[in-house]
């Protein structure tokens, strides 16, 4: 396993560690779900406190489009057999007592559905356990080793140029969040993502006010609370594509305007830090899970802003796929050959954002 | 709502009703400039026949330089872009000038009722813009004769600057108006707002 | 927080434009000529570099007028704007236009052929 | 009790004239004008402040400013209350409430202590190794981990002060008010730059404000730099900014600040601000933070920066304690010693762990008759509500053990320097990289893609006299950039101490080779110990980020401003390599933290986000409509009656409709004015039919599409003569469309001559249908021929109506006749009325957005964004017919022949019956063909809309539904959480079939 930088460098570490599997369209349930099974018994499985804590994951409706398009998603994820209640702007209220649910609100919140299984996981945990098992199981993990390029032979890969020297191998899988176009490029062939800064930041830690995760697509934040104490806030990514992982300051202050409007007492907490990832999107917000047109070679990446919650499911079936050079029924449906075709799996038009 | 007569005209702050009045020595004067006629005039300006034709009906060329206005009696002429302007006439002006400018060919668009106009004066206008415009508002950089289209706040607003007192006027849509006019009233809170009749 | 320099208004603050992503994409002049491949590459395929990027961009608080601009991807850097159908005057831009894949794509080829 | 005090006879900037009172921890103290509650409180003697985050270890005050990790409160009460306030920072006002925090019951007895006992089982990361068994318990585990967590409270309630945020632009912003900075904005301002000065003290100064051995121009500093400061307030255009942290250095010049004003403008005031500059130049004078030695038991109350002790001294006349011990890896502690002596407290020892030390500060201590104990280090220390004594041992000539007879000395505090950290901070957020300097031991800045410049403390430099000859040179330099004429003047003379280089013990022994050095802090806000730092090492975690989240060193509130470094090194020390090998974190903003609320500023609660009103919403609120938001705009949803459920409005507004006339508010459609020659074959371009061929006054429907053939937005437009064309678009979609086409006009197509204006809000229009509505509008329009044959369906007509100049469009979007009439915004009121009393004797009903949709569904007509999602093409609707067939182009037709869009399985839409004809089905209803007894099951589809219809006098749905178009007919199953609804499949159209009523 190479790493340019450091494991959990990436994404993993920079996340607001959201785990959730309430999707609209069925292959995004299918794999998310799949990941939340996982995630439920993955702490013992790596000997390794990943924290994952299914507090729950509460998403608001503040208009009747929203209420809407809510009981479609609640309905279709209730049939996928994934747990879901709507609740009430009461009990909402009770639920979460910080928040502001007067009906005067220029957004008001008039309802919401909850995932009690979703909540949210240590993300460095999550990379580090991982890393721990793989070495027990004999991976050979190397820090601080780019990848530079492919050694390609007659359409099939036959290994890797890094910055400490080539590695052949007779099968390469890439899962390279933020850079796999720029990868992709290397192997000569181009992916349809966009890499773009995704912003978060967190608040100086204070004593538990919020035990749910909250999020809201129309006033455009999500947050919750971590075990130290902080509030962990996000948004959505910047407009165009950049890889400084710096954003726009309008997109901060965009978030914590919301965030106040709904939470009126976060105004007098101070912001601790703020950064950005790297996020790579397709077309239609959903992941490449996929064999290129370089055989041998695979890809697992595009996943946005939904990368970490899909941690475990997305690498089992891509290891399946890249064990048998052949998708199984839950990744075939993320495969490159979809954008050809034009079945696309669309997250962000019909869905909203997802995080 | 004073009118010229029937059927009434109803402005966009006509509807919030505010009194006018505020505190003596208010730093910022705000007012609606009711009714003000509004054009689009679009066209080229390498083309010479379409800057005399504009010439001879508003009266003045349009200004090719971006960011800029000109002001001729009664009318301002406002760079909306490479091609196109907002001619701003006294109410009831914009009629003839539109048949005027279209009987030469030229095309026009009557917008008088898209937006309507607020001008902010007073010695601490320019601190109050400040607090949600991120143009830069200081006299080496925008004067009399200055325009720019930009945001304040959460909404686009076309402003350019009418004296050096400062006084701005600000063109924005009408269901944007409401929100501006609460924008201005809170921003200048601090320094003391005065609202004068449109 | 960008300052873009609109080819008109000059600098402004990024809030103030809409990002539309690479520039010089033609538009097939007879798309039903082309391949579902072919199509995809011309409706999804986006330059997505780690440095110099060849973007366009639109003013759309301002005079919203569409232009074009080489920015670094890695830095922000912004090297250069120039307007529509043009093509950029700096050497690293324009040596990332021609080594654009694109230059060579059937949806390009395609749409050229109106041109000649 | 009466407490002994620490104030000093004399000296400090303090105003000893004026007391203040102020309350800790329930108890009531007084303190001075000028003080800082940390001041005010070393003053009564208050060395026991905070308890450490993890082990609950009693904490004092370690610093003078922002750096400070320990000193932590809650300031103030209710709704005000603010957690996490350095006490560093926080000005002293009377009546001054506050409150130490993360103890229990009190402060000085914290049942929370008994974790320093546990320490040895909870070193760093050990939660990721417990709490696992059995599975699924961490939740109750983490319950209570949480309770423990955390530092301050958050307030009950809404914030009750506000937060302003002001643009700003200058030619050069100087951060930091130090020598360099104060030396930068002069040099600048002087040539009439547009100059900022930012300094997050209470007064400009930085460090000159507290030596009291630095001489200026034959002055001592403190007198020399008001003439300065007045030199600068006397430029026009030059802005002094103070209690103005610099938080953020972004890209292209852009930076943030945050000015705290309540803190002396009293609440009237905003709180803060928030200044966004844009600055075309940026000279960094941040300084540098002085960082303690890692010794055992390092963190008791009393052990503090020796530049701290001096500037309490100075600043604010109060000495720490009584007999103050200095322990040092430099020459500049002595001055703090030398300090501590003029101001007659006794220095039992200076520390020194240099052996070889020299130079006329030494030698100045040495005459000063203090002992310096060369080579020495300090090996542990006691005392645990304050310092009480020190044990010092010799080093070992490599500094790694030590040697000799331990000796104890007698204190009550103990200065304690290390050395310095540049506060690179905003340089490294800007994107600047940094490089390690060996001599001052931390990284400086080193190359920077923006246009910043490091100058003083910041680049290492640490004299006074370097500082301002660096700052006056930059800042002259910085204005000239930025076009203006540098002005000469003299640099000012100094007189200082010369110091001689400092050395760099990053691990001070404890003498007892073996044991962990477990009590050996680095981190004091997150107790990390060096210990912690081996153990991550041993374990792996030894990349510089891996170190950090593993031991939480440095992601305190202060983010290891006084810790970083230290922990670098030791890991260097731990791996064998230097400090630049293990690198260093990213530096993020803010530079200190910084209120939320002031970025959310005052767009919030009224300002948040417009609300769009049509000309005619005073007269739905006088007549009690029931609103809707759509996006922005709130629209009449229904107009209850008294006692009216919103079912039997809506039921009465559609029959009125049907039999009668009804009046829709449509105003908030998209408007878009289209002149030019082009303007035929662009909408043939845009839309999927054809357009060359429409007559002038006549109007068509049209649907758009994306490039990828799915539905965009649809609408009616009408040509009004030749070359001129009036569309309208969907409410949400106006905005998008407009954008959509001028991107086309611009992008693809600059040869097509083609203008486009939105008039969306230049027209107001009420919508009259219903089979008396020519009858109501021959009454207020005569100048029109109002007959079928005259003025048909989809044509438009001007003239006037109730005496306002009009456009009139027979276009209906209810399957009934329909007159939609356009007037100027401003008399759209005026129109509204004249109908509604024109109306009244036919039974005219204004009808909301609820029954337009019931209207619209009766007949099938489709709404974007409800009977669409994206994902759905004109073939999917079965509107086939809307779809060119003869045109070899438009925007979508090819996307529409991909592949998968041809299959016949995909979702199309079809009308719904359910069953029970009392039944409802929910929107957003999943559709399935077999029902299992329990999820999961295979869904075919979804119901998009839904409504009672009181036309049909029976509900009707729509929906989407995989290859529906083939299951008319059959019976499909919709199981909801309670029940399951059979419906049987139809077509998408229940009343009026052919559309014959709305053509007559």
């Amino acid at each position: 396993m190479l790493e340019k930088g450091w494991i959990g460098g990436g994404n993993t570490g920079r996340n607001t560690t959201i785990i959730r599997s309430n999707y609209l369209w069925d292959e995004s349930a299918a794999i998310y779900e799949h990941a939340m099974k996982l995630w439920e018994g993955l702490s013992q499985e790596l000997n390794f406190n990943l924290m994952f804590s299914q507090r729950g994951v509460l998403t608001l409706a503040h208009s009747e489009h929203e209420l809407r398009e809510m009981r479609r998603r609640v309905e279709a994820i209730r049939l996928n057999g994934i747990d879901s209640d709507v609740l009430t702007p009461d009990e909402i209220k009770r639920l979460v007592p910080i928040m502001d649910t007067s009906p005067n609100l220029r957004y008001p919140v008039m309802g919401g559905f909850i995932q009690r299984r979703g909540g949210t996981a240590r993300h460095d945990a999550v990379a580090w356990g991982y890393a721990r098992a793989a070495d027990a199981r004999g991976v050979d993990i190397i820090q601080n080793c780019a990848v530079t390029g492919f050694r390609i032979d007659q359409g099939t890969v036959r290994g890797v140029e890094t910055t400490r020297g080539p590695i052949r191998a007779s099968k390469v899988a890439c899962v390279v969040a933020g850079h796999a176009g720029v990868v992709a490029e290397m192997a000569g062939f181009r992916l349809p993502v966009t890499s773009r800064p995704l912003q978060a930041l967190v608040s100086e830690p204070i004593k538990p006010i919020l035990d749910v995760v909250i999020m809201s697509n129309a006033v455009h934040m999500y947050v919750s609370q971590s075990d130290k104490g902080e509030m962990v806030l996000g948004a959505g990514t910047d407009s165009y594509n950049s890889y400084t992982q710096r954003g726009s300051m309008t997109v901060i202050e965009g978030m914590l305007a919301a965030a106040v409007e709904l939470f009126p007492c976060l105004s007098r907490l101070s912001m601790l830090r703020s950064w950005g990832g790297i996020v790579d999107t397709c077309p239609d917000a959903s992941p490449i899970i996929s064999r290129t047109p370089v055989r041998n070679l695979y890809f697992n990446c595009g996943w946005g802003t939904g990368g970490f919650k899909a941690t475990p499911g997305s690498g089992h079936v891509f290891a399946d796929l890249v064990a048998r050079d052949e998708p199984n029924a839950i990744a075939a449906p993320f495969s490159l050959d979809r954008f050809v075709g034009g079945y696309l799996i669309d997250e962000h038009g019909a869905a909203g954002v997802a995080h | 709502m004073a009118d010229q007569g029937a059927p009434a005209c109803v402005t966009p702050i006509d509807v919030l009703a505010t009194p006018p009045g505020g505190p003596r020595g208010a730093g910022i004067a705000i007012r609606e400039r009711r009714l003000l006629g509004k054009l689009v005039v679009r066209g080229d300006t390498r083309d010479t026949d379409f800057i005399d034709t504009v010439q001879g009906t508003v009266g003045t060329a349009p200004p090719t330089t971006p960011n800029r206005c000109v002001f001729h009696d009664t009318l301002a002429v406002i760079w909306l872009g490479p091609d196109e302007w907002l001619v701003v006439t006294p109410p009831g002006r914009e009629e003839g000038l539109l048949d005027a400018l279209a009987a030469e060919g030229i095309v026009v668009t009557d917008v008088s009722d898209q937006s309507t106009v607020i001008r902010l004066t007073g010695p601490r206008a320019r601190e109050v813009l400040a607090q949600g415009c991120a143009l830069d508002l200081h006299p080496r950089s925008f004067r009399v004769g200055s325009a720019a289209q930009s945001r304040i706040g959460r909404i686009r607003t076309t402003l350019w600057q009418v004296d050096a007192q400062p006084g701005y006027d600000l063109l924005v849509s009408c269901s944007f108006a409401a929100w501006l006019w609460a924008w201005l009233t809170d921003a200048g809170g601090e320094f003391g707002v005065r609202v004068e009749a449109g | 927080m960008l300052l873009i320099n609109c080819p008109w208004c000059g600098p402004r603050d990024d809030a103030e434009f809409h990002y539309g992503g690479e520039a010089h994409i033609l538009r097939p002049a007879n798309p039903s000529a082309l391949s579902d491949e072919e199509f995809a590459e011309y409706l999804f395929l986006q330059q997505n570099p780690r440095g110099l990027h060849l973007e366009r961009w639109c003013h759309s608080d301002g005079c919203r007028r569409w232009f074009n601009m080489v920015r670094d991807t890695a830095t922000n850097r912004i090297l250069e704007v120039y307007p529509m159908g043009e093509l950029p005057s700096s050497q690293s831009g324009l040596a990332a236009w021609r080594n654009n894949w694109r230059r060579n794509s059937a949806a390009e080829r395609n749409a050229r052929n109106r041109v000649e | 009790m009466r407490r002994r005090s620490n104030r000093l006879e004399k000296g400090g900037r303090v105003d000893r004239t004026r007391p203040v009172r102020f309350r800790f921890d329930g108890r009531d103290f007084e303190g001075l004008s000028g003080d800082t509650l940390a001041s005010a409180l070393l003053a009564n003697d208050v060395s026991l402040v905070a308890r450490s985050f993890k082990y609950h270890r009693p904490r004092g005050i370690v610093a003078l400013g922002v750096e400070e990790p320990n000193a932590l409160v809650q300031c103030g009460i209710g709704n005000g209350t603010t957690p996490n306030q350095r006490a560093t920072r926080i000005e002293l006002t009377d009546g001054l409430i506050a409150a130490s925090q993360n103890r229990w019951p009190l402060l000085r007895a914290d049942i929370g202590a008994i974790n320093s006992l546990l320490s040895p089982l909870l070193p760093a990361g050990f939660y990721y190794k417990t709490f696992m068994w059995p599975p699924g318990w961490w939740l109750r585990y983490e319950h209570w981990i949480r309770r423990v967590a955390g530092l301050g409270r958050a307030p009950p309630g809404p914030d009750p002060d506000h937060y302003r945020q002001v643009h700003a632009h200058c030619d050069v912003l100087v951060v930091g008010a130090g020598p360099a900075g104060l030396a930068a904005a002069a040099a600048a301002g002087r040539s009439g730059a547009r100059v900022i000065l930012a300094d997050e003290q209470s007064e400009p100064g930085g460090s000159l404000l507290a030596e009291d051995d630095v001489e200026i121009d034959g002055r001592p500093a403190a007198d020399w730099l008001p003439t300065l400061i007045a030199d600068l307030q006397a430029m026009p255009e030059l802005t002094v900014l103070t209690r103005t942290a610099v938080n953020g250095l972004h890209d292209h010049g852009f930076l943030t600040m945050l000015q705290n004003r309540a803190a002396h403008e009293g609440t009237a005031r905003p709180r803060c601000t928030l200044w966004k500059v844009r600055a075309r130049h940026v000279v960094l004078a941040t300084g540098a933070h002085e960082r303690p030695l890692v010794f055992a038991d390092n963190d008791r109350p009393g052990i503090m920066l020796a530049s701290a002790v001096r500037g309490y001294i100075t600043r604010y006349g109060v000495t720490p304690g009584r007999r103050v011990a200095v322990f040092c890896s430099n020459d500049d502690a002595y001055r703090t010693a030398l300090v501590l002596v003029r101001h007659g407290v006794e220095v039992p020892a200076i520390i020194d762990v240099r052996a070889n030390t020299a130079g006329p500060l030494v030698d100045a201590a040495r005459a000063a008759g203090l002992t310096v104990h060369a080579g020495h280090a300090v090996v542990g220390t006691s005392g645990w509500h304050r310092l009480r004594s020190i044990t010092i041992r010799q080093l070992s000539g490599d500094g790694q053990t030590c040697t000799g007879r331990r000796r104890t000395i007698r204190c009550d505090a103990l200065a304690v320097s290390g050395g310095w950290t540049p506060a690179v901070h905003l340089f490294s957020q800007g994107g600047g990289s940094l490089a390690w300097d060996e001599a001052i031991g931390a990284f400086l800045p080193d190359a920077t893609l923006q246009q910043v410049t490091p100058v003083g403390g910041c680049a290492g430099t640490m004299s006074v006299a370097g500082c301002l000859a660096e700052g006056h040179a930059t800042g002259g330099a910085a204005a000239c950039a930025a076009g203006h004429e540098e002005i000469e003047a003299p640099l000012p003379r100094v007189l200082e101490h010369s110091q001689s280089l400092p050395d760099h013990l990053w691990t001070v022994p404890h003498g007892r080779p073996g044991r962990p050095l477990a009590t050996h802090f680095v981190d004091f806000q997150n107790d990390v110990t060096a210990a912690d730092v081996h153990l991550a090492a041993r374990e792996g975690y030894t990349s510089v980020e891996h170190l950090k989240r593993y031991t939480t060193t440095g992601m305190g509130t202060d983010q290891g401003k006084t810790s970083n470094v230290n922990a670098l090194a030791i890991m260097g020390e731990v791996l064998g390599s230097d400090i630049p090998g293990v690198g260093h974190t990213t530096f993020r903003p803010p530079y200190t933290p910084a209120a939320i609320g002031a970025y959310a500023g005052r767009t919030i609660g009224a300002l948040f986000d417009p609300v769009r009103i049509t000309a005619m919403d005073p007269w739905h609120r006088a007549h009690g409509a029931a609103f809707e938001h759509v996006g922005q705009w709130m629209r009449a949803w229904y107009y209850p009656r008294p006692g009216e459920s919103m079912r039997q409005a809506v039921d009465r507004e559609v029959t009125a409709a049907r039999e009668a006339v009804g009046l829709l508010d449509a105003s908030t459609l998209g408007k878009i004015d289209i002149q030019g020659a082009d303007a035929a074959e662009f909408l043939n371009r845009v839309y999927t039919n054809s357009w060359l061929r429409l007559q002038p006054g006549r109007a068509r429907y049209g649907l758009m599409l994306g490039e990828d053939g799915m539905v965009m937005d649809d609408g009616v437009t009408t040509r009004l003569a030749e070359n001129h064309f009036h569309m309208t678009t969907t409410t949400g979609g106006a905005g998008t469309v407009l954008d959509w086409l001028e991107e086309w006009l611009q992008t693809e197509w600059p040869d097509l001559d083609v203008r486009l204006t939105s008039v969306t809000e230049h027209w107001a229009v009420a919508a009259l249908c219903g089979p008396r509505s020519r009858e109501l509008l021959a009454r207020l329009c005569t100048d029109i021929d109002l007959s079928a044959e005259a003025f048909p369906f989809m044509s438009m007509r001007e003239g006037t109506v109730a005496g306002i100049p009009a456009r009139i469009f027979r276009i209906s979007f209810s399957g009934e006749i329909s007159f939609e009439i356009n007037v100027r915004r401003r008399h759209g009121l005026a129109l509204w009325e004249a109908l509604v009393a024109a109306g009244e004797p036919l039974g005219l009903c204004p009808y909301g957005t609820e029954a337009m949709h019931v209207l619209r569904a009766e007949k099938g007509f489709i709404i974007v964004g409800q009977e669409t999602d994206g994902t759905v093409t004109p073939f999917d609707l079965g509107m086939d017919w809307i779809v060119s067939k003869t045109k070899t182009d438009f925007i979508g037709k090819r996307g529409l022949d991909r592949r998968d869009l041809l299959a016949p399985d995909r979702k199309q839409l079809v009308g719904l019956l359910s069953e029970d004809p009392r039944d409802v089905i929910p929107e957003g209803a999943q559709v399935v063909e077999t029902v299992r007894s329990r999820p999961p099951m295979t869904m075919i589809g979804h119901v998009t809309s839904s409504y009672h219809s009181p036309t049909c006098g029976r509900p009707i749905a729509l929906a989407l539904v995989k290859g529906g178009r083939s299951m008319l007919g059959n019976t499909v199953s919709i199981p909801l959480a309670n029940r399951v609804v059979g419906a049987v499949v139809s077509e998408p159209r229940f009343f009026d079939p052919e559309g014959e009523r709305m053509h007559g």
